[in-house]
């Protein structure tokens, strides 16, 4: 199995956020997660990266379980996370925060070759290379978030709404991207408010209301369905 | 004119002193912006364990340092580990109340061992004498520490600047979460944050002793200069503690040599204040405005 | 009538020129889209708009409602608020540890009617300022459907709520003109739908203008009336929705494709 | 929330009872023949009104205003020795007490907010230092001035023993109504705005300088006052009493009771104090003892590791709420 | 405390009020190891009247409102006979109200300054002190530099954060004055002040021919060091502050010449008490004695006397009885108590030479 979430329970305090979860995915997937505002989707990424405390459930990662592996070793088994809000170092310069997100890597012919490419897919992000991120533009700090974890090569990446905040043009883009990453190798998991651009993109996904998986399925028939496009999908 | 340069003299041999306290301090105090209220204490166990090298084992001034920085960054690394860590989630100024503790904890045990009396290093143990020049005294020990501390200026920078283990400390410090996600061990970086900053208190805490006096209670006051010292520089600037340092040595001393010298502490104060006031992160800080 | 008037400002950013020579306005009663790629210096204008930042060149001017021009230079924050502007913010700044009504009160301080002495002795201007206070943030709440959180930590509200919080403190300042950054961030489509309506009637409700920036075209085409295209720090284009869909500078620079 | 007067009228008297009984119980535990609060915890309860005043001005300040101050005590020193001077050129009835810690208190106030203007836009750490500075300015200045007239090192003495019971515990009571009847208002929650997030506070219309000022000179004032019931209650004063150390024995209350936690200030006053009277019979190990029980203290109330959880659980004892003010009208 | 009910106590309880921790824990504690070897001493002899002596010891933290609320635990809850202590004149004016309050003697063997037993020109009823006070040292200085030295131009030194510092120079300067001398200079410092290179360049290029520093041992030998080192070599005079083998440890020894101070006693003292004393002390503790171990040793002996004699054992009687002890033989010198509560009792005058004190003069009050 290359990667799954089984039974997974996770608590604020008294709030129950994620109840019973239980998600997987294909090597070479694209699985995206779609929901409402506190749904628990970020909740879920954070769990799978460790950044909050389970309170029951086990996550595999290729075959092996890492439930409660520290933040730093799941990052070193290859999975990587763009987080919601981003967070990028704001007092370190473009450039260094890209360099960040290679930390764990040793192949400095590699490191250089990436970095090119992240420039090519964002220049605004080369213009900026001397700036201090945290004086970036809100879409400028997200496209900096996303290169700064294409950085680190993952085998699995979490996306948590790599399209907020970006222009239109900046949002096809990262789906192109998102698409082009997954062909070279890199599974996905997505996570996203623009669920018809996500939908259209992933093989796979999942529905999260107030905690619980309340639809799964291939993503093309979620979408046609009418549930769907009335809760998440808008334009009616 | 001549007694003008031969103050200014004394107040680089002091605020070297300072600079040199400040530096141990502003690598714990800038990194993880903890009021590190037991620097000074470290400072302390350090010059002790730097007299009982001499007067248990006749050691030189080298190693006698060098078996203070180790013992200094061990005890340095198990308070993190057994009062800080518990508290890394908690608001910085309630692990300022630990950091107190600590601090009355050291001190305290030290009282209990050891007395509150003072102690001596033996005269010759760190004595260079001074030098004459053109009817100025240099003293030279006072600039044996100010050389000291700009080496370690220039090797904590290359640390912190040039060196992965300095990357992850910098990521740590700007932002935990997402140092996380880059598969840095916050734990890790933290520790060597302290074995760093606990060392260099170890440095500073055997020539302080070895030039002056020592007792468990002498930390408390270079903990506050290096405080204000590092404040004064800009929080989180390494060359800024150093200037800042400095520059309160040489206040101090022009006060005291120009004014008089029961004010002198009042009016180093107003000084800084003044100066904060023009430029309110500090000499050397970087003010930059959050972006909204 | 022009409610905001801002002529050919400037702002350098250490050589970087992040806005240039942009003039732009807003009649009373308008509600307003300012568009542009990612760093073009939207949120920068907002920022001088509001008093956070201080533009380089050119001049910003407010009538309130008593029909009095105001230039705004120079002023802080808190008096260009006292004049009617407020705003929301792109990474949403609430007082997270706080309650939803709490926040609703602290952005009517300004017109807090009585002294400390009297909070002291809760005098009995006190207790009809405060009433007048609470009703009013409740009604604000209300339409935003927040009111029944009123109790509830700002952090722990969802998203969506919290940008609904946002723009309701903002209106609860008593604000004539209100400049919304990106509300609609974070949000799937049917809820952004939702912001849409929400948006124009409090509009009308409390006789607003409203300027606002978003990335997603469909809303910002939806409820406009009147579009600034920003590019580079310059203005690359105005006016209607329409005329902005079809005009192909903007479709290069910024949407990517004609859309719809 | 209280709107009508009726209520209010409730709530004041409600006040008043309470304010009555805790007072009626002390003195009833003082009587010589109950002694249970014999002469000696009586200095400890008079101790404990001092710091309490203290302790609450420093709240307002740090706790709820989140100005970072280290120099409490240096205001407390003015207070104590504007009463302090009155007191020895002045004979002593209740209308001297009176003017004299209003004096105090109104004296501190003044150079709070003359030192406030241009120090109070500083942030975090920045402020700190230049209030650890002026605190110390203070101390040292009132070192230096000639002995007759404010005693320099030596300090000064006898000063009459005008603070009885009575007067600590009304000037702690009426702070405490003061500060929480400030809290409960739109000023009060104008200075959480401002702790909690200065951009979004000015962008809402908060003046956060005239703020910060109202805070900082209040509880100035607060400390003025207990600056002046400690010199009426120990009888001398020297600078060496208002150091640094003084500041964050205070901070260490604020801090333990709740950063903005009015009620948890009183409490950790009072368990400090009886920690500390317990503790005098451990002459050598005493501040041994005293620093494991802050460490301890501290981790168990705000740790995060999952063994202390469980002691947390078992002692059955709340988490820490550092900002202690979270619900409307609280 | 007063009682009505008198009942003869089975053991003598003696309250100690001292520096146990705090910023001059090290006087508190040197104190009360005197005190302690005092005490044993006694007891270990029967004790007095065939009654063991108890002491309790409790801390005040270094602390002029602690001092105050220990001396009230003192004398309330635990009923001692009388108070040690506390080490310094601040600590020691905090409880005089509780003295008068509780008719509970407190005798101080270090509080030096002139208002501790007399503020106000009115004698405090129950403060006594075994030690000198500032003004009759800073006198005898003042008159040894003048009369004895021959010098005529002095400079001041003194910790301008030190009540017992500040109180010494005043009485130095106005006797020295009088006397027909001149102040060329004035300097202060703050205890823990490390380095005085400041202050000495300054006054290096004045004109004058002695320093006078009263200040405490650590401040005075690190002075002394730096001073010397810097070439100046003028004679440096003191008061018993400068008493204590540390100085010789922090100074050097090379440079304690040309050093004076006034004390209470000199070692080479070849008087029964003193020799026993230092030999006792040395075997008890392997350490020399200092001044403040002297000083608390004979504090208890001779409190302890007056309880002895006092007839009745109630504080009040105590104190009383204080002032009836005529002649008592210290380690500190042979004293009784004047009206006034302070000891009349003769200071020395010693010289320090290559490290070593000697005797130089003896001063009657
Ligand atoms: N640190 C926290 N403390 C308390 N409650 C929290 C915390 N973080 C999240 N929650 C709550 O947990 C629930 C799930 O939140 P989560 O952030 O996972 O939602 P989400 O699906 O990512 O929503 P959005 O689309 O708004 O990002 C929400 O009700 C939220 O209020
Ligand atoms: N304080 C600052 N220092 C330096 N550069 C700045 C600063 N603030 C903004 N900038 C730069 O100015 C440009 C405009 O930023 P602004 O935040 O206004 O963009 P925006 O149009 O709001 O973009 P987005 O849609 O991505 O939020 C950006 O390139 C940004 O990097
Ligand atoms: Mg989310
Ligand atoms: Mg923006």
């Amino acid at each position: 199995m290359f990667f799954a979430i089984k039974n997974l329970n996770v608590f604020y305090g008294v709030i129950h956020a994620l109840k019973d979860i239980t998600i997987n995915v294909e090597e070479g997937e694209i699985v995206t997660l779609i929901g409402s505002n506190g749904a628990g989707k970020t909740s879920t990424l954070r769990a799978i990266s460790s950044l909050v405390k389970i309170k029951s459930g086990e996550i595999i990662f290729k075959d092996k379980n890492i439930t409660g592996s520290r933040a730093a070793d799941i990052v070193k088994m290859g999975i990587s996370h763009v987080p919601e809000g981003r967070r990028i170092f704001p007092d370190m310069t473009v450039a260094e925060n890209l360099s960040m997100g290679a930390y764990l890597r040793k192949d400095k012919a590699g490191i250089k070759q990436d970095l090119e490419m992240i420039f090519d897919r964002f220049p605004i992000l080369k213009q900026r290379e001397k700036q201090l991120g945290g004086t970036l533009s809100g879409g400028e700090q997200q496209m900096l978030t996303m290169g700064r974890a294409l950085m680190s090569k993952p085998k699995l990446m979490l996306l948590d709404e790599p399209s907020m905040g970006l222009s239109p043009i900046y949002v096809q883009q990262i789906f192109s991207i998102i698409k082009d990453i997954n062909k070279t190798g890199t599974t996905i998991l997505l996570v996203e408010q623009n669920a018809n651009m996500a939908l259209h993109l992933a093989q796979r996904a999942y529905i999260l209301e107030t905690g619980n998986i309340v639809k799964s399925g291939k993503a093309q028939e979620l979408l046609n369905s009418d549930d769907v496009r009335n809760a998440y999908l808008g334009g009616k | 004119m001549e007694l003008f340069i031969q103050q200014i003299i004394n107040g680089i041999s002091i605020g070297s002193i300072y600079a040199l306290i400040a530096l141990g301090y502003t690598m714990v105090y800038g990194i993880i912006k903890l009021i590190n209220f037991a620097h000074g204490d470290i400072l302390m166990i350090g010059a002790y364990v730097g007299l009982y090298c001499v007067l248990l084992f006749k050691l030189p001034l080298i190693p006698s340092i060098i078996i203070a920085m180790i013992l200094c960054a061990l005890l340095g690394v198990v308070t993190e580990k057994v009062a800080y860590r518990p508290l890394r989630n908690a608001p910085r100024i309630a692990v300022l109340i630990t950091a107190i503790g600590v601090s009355f904890l050291l001190e305290y045990i030290m009282v209990y061992f050891f007395k509150a009396n003072s102690r001596t290093y033996p005269t010759d143990f760190f004595s260079f004498g001074s030098a004459n020049i053109a009817g100025i005294t240099i003293p030279i020990d006072k600039m044996v520490v100010a050389g000291i501390t700009i080496a370690l200026m220039i090797l904590v920078q290359i640390i912190i600047k040039k060196t992965k283990l300095g990357k992850s400390i910098r990521a740590v410090s700007s932002d935990r979460d997402a140092a996380q996600l880059m598969g840095i061990s916050v734990d890790r970086a933290i520790s060597f944050t302290f074995i760093i900053g606990s060392a260099l208190a170890g440095v500073a805490g055997v020539m302080y002793g070895a030039m002056f006096t020592i007792n468990p209670l002498m930390g408390i006051q270079p903990g506050i200069k290096a405080f204000v010292a590092a404040v004064f520089g800009g929080i989180g600037s390494i060359p800024g503690a150093i200037l800042g340092g400095l520059l309160l040595g040489i206040i101090e001393t022009l006060v005291s040599a120009y004014f008089s010298s029961s004010i002198k502490d009042a009016v180093a104060f107003a000084i800084l204040i003044i100066i904060l006031v023009v430029r309110p992160s500090g000499l050397l800080g970087k003010n930059v405005k959050e972006k909204v | 009538m022009n409610v905001m008037q801002a002529d050919h400002i400037s702002i350098v950013f250490g050589g970087l020129k992040a806005v240039d020579d942009v003039t732009i306005y807003a009649k009373k009663g308008e509600l307003l889209g300012l568009i542009g790629p990612n760093g073009a210096g939207k949120t920068t204008i907002f920022n001088m708009l509001t008093g956070v930042y201080a533009p380089t060149k050119g001049s910003i001017a407010f009538v309130n409602n008593s029909g009095a021009e105001i230039n705004i230079k120079g002023m802080q924050p808190y008096k260009v608020s006292r004049i009617g502007v407020s705003r929301t913010f792109q990474n949403i700044r609430l007082f997270k540890n706080l309650s939803v009504l709490d926040n609703m009160l602290i952005s009517m301080h300004k017109d807090v009617g009585y002294s400390v002495f009297g909070a002291i002795i809760k005098s009995g201007r006190y207790l009809n300022i405060e009433k007048e206070f609470y009703d009013k943030a409740i009604k604000i709440l209300q339409a935003v459907k927040l009111d029944g959180k009123k109790d509830e930590y700002a952090k722990n509200l969802p998203y969506g709520e919290q940008r609904k919080l946002e723009i309701a403190r903002a209106i609860a300042t008593g604000a004539e003109i209100v400049f919304l950054d990106e509300p609609a961030a974070g949000m799937n489509p049917s809820e952004t739908e939702e912001l849409a309506d929400l948006i124009q009637i409090l509009k009308n409700e409390y006789n607003l203008t409203i300027v606002l920036i978003e990335h997603d075209m469909k809303f910002v085409m939806k409820i406009c009336q009147r579009i600034y295209v920003l590019d580079f720090g310059i203005l690359i284009a105005e006016g209607v929705p329409k005329e902005i869909k079809s005009n192909p500078n903007v479709i290069k620079a910024y949407l990517g494709e004609e859309i719809e | 929330m209280i709107f009508d007067k009726k209520t209010r009228a409730k709530s004041s008297i409600k006040a008043i009872i309470v304010v009555c009984i805790i007072y009626a119980v002390m003195k009833i535990l003082m009587l010589p023949q109950i002694n249970v609060i014999n002469p000696f915890y009586q200095t400890i309860v008079m101790k404990i009104c001092i710091e309490i005043t203290l302790a609450l001005g420093l709240n307002l300040i740090t706790g709820i205003t989140g100005q970072f101050s280290l120099g409490h005590a240096g205001f407390m020193s003015v207070g104590a020795y504007t009463a302090a001077y009155i007191m020895l050129h002045w004979t002593v009835n209740l209308a001297t007490i009176i003017i004299s810690a209003l004096a105090g208190g109104i004296v501190a106030g003044i150079i709070a907010f003359l030192i406030g203007i241009p120090t109070l836009r500083l942030r975090g750490d920045y402020l700190a230092i230049a209030t650890l500075g002026f605190g110390e300015i203070i101390r040292i200045l009132i070192q230096t001035t000639d002995k007759s007239f404010l005693g320099g090192a030596a300090g000064l003495s006898p000063i009459p023993i005008y603070s009885n019971f009575e007067l600590v515990f009304i000037m702690a009571a009426l702070c405490y109504v003061c500060i929480n009847n400030i809290l409960k208002s739109s000023y009060g929650r104008s200075m959480v705005s401002v702790r909690e997030d200065e951009i979004a506070s000015e962008s809402m219309g908060v003046n956060i300088t005239n703020v910060k000022l109202l805070a900082f000179v209040a509880g100035t004032f607060f400390a003025g006052i207990a600056g002046a019931m400690y010199s009426g209650y120990v009888g001398f004063i020297q600078p060496k009493d208002f150091g640094f150390m003084k500041s964050i024995e205070i901070l260490m209350i604020v801090v333990l009771g709740g950063l903005g936690n009015i009620k948890g200030t009183v409490a950790a006053t009072i368990i400090l104090n009886i920690i500390g009277v317990i503790l005098q019979d451990f002459a050598e190990i005493r501040m041994i003892l005293y620093a494991l029980l802050l460490i301890i203290i501290m981790i168990m109330m705000c740790g995060e590791s999952p063994w202390i959880i469980k002691m947390r659980n078992m002692l059955n004892i709340k988490k820490f709420n550092f900002k202690g003010r979270g619900k409307a009208g609280a | 405390a007063g009682s009505s009910s008198y009942k003869e106590p089975e053991k003598i309880v003696i309250g100690c009020n001292y520096e146990l921790s705090g910023a001059v824990a090290q006087y508190g504690q040197m104190t009360m190891a005197g005190i302690q070897l005092a005490v044993d001493e006694i007891n270990a002899a029967g004790g007095i009247n065939g009654k063991q002596v108890q002491l309790v010891k409790v801390d005040n933290k270094s602390d002029n409102n602690e001092s105050k609320t220990v001396a009230t635990r003192l004398a309330t809850q635990d009923k001692v006979l009388a108070i040690l202590g506390p080490a310094t004149s601040g600590a020691t004016k905090a409880t005089i109200t509780v003295s008068d309050q509780y008719k509970v003697p407190v005798i101080t063997c270090s509080g030096t300054a002139d208002d501790v037993t007399v503020s106000n020109g009115k004698v405090n009823a129950y403060v006594f002190r075994t030690c000198f006070n500032d003004s009759f040292q800073g006198n005898v200085m003042a008159n040894f530099v003048y009369n004895d030295l021959k010098l005529k131009k002095a400079v001041v030194l003194s910790d301008n954060s030190n009540d017992y510092s500040m109180g010494l120079a005043a009485t130095f300067k106005t006797v020295f004055t009088k006397a027909g001398g001149t102040i060329a200079a004035e300097e202060n410092f703050t205890a823990g002040d490390k380095d005085f290179s400041a202050i000495l360049t300054k006054i290096k290029a004045k004109d004058y021919d002695v320093i006078y520093l009263p200040s405490y041992y650590e401040e005075a030998g690190l002075i002394i060091k730096q001073a010397r080192a810097m070439g100046i070599n003028v004679p440096i005079c003191g008061g018993d502050g400068f008493d204590d083998s540390k100085l010789n440890e922090i100074a050097g020894d090379k440079n304690l010449n040309n050093v004076f101070f006034s004390g209470h006693y000199s070692s080479q003292d070849t008087t029964k008490v003193v020799v026993d004393f230092n030999k006792m002390y040395k075997e008890k503790t392997g350490e020399t004695p200092n001044a403040f171990n002297a000083l608390g040793y004979d504090l208890a002996k001779f409190v302890l006397q007056g309880v002895k004699t006092a007839g009745k054992y109630t504080s009040d009687d105590v104190a009383k009885a204080l002032m009836n002890v005529k002649d008592f033989q210290g380690v500190t010198g042979t004293f009784t108590l004047d009206a006034n509560h302070n000891p009349v009792k003769s200071a020395v005058v010693i010289e320090f030479k290559n490290g070593v004190q000697k005797f130089r003069a003896r001063v009657n009050p």
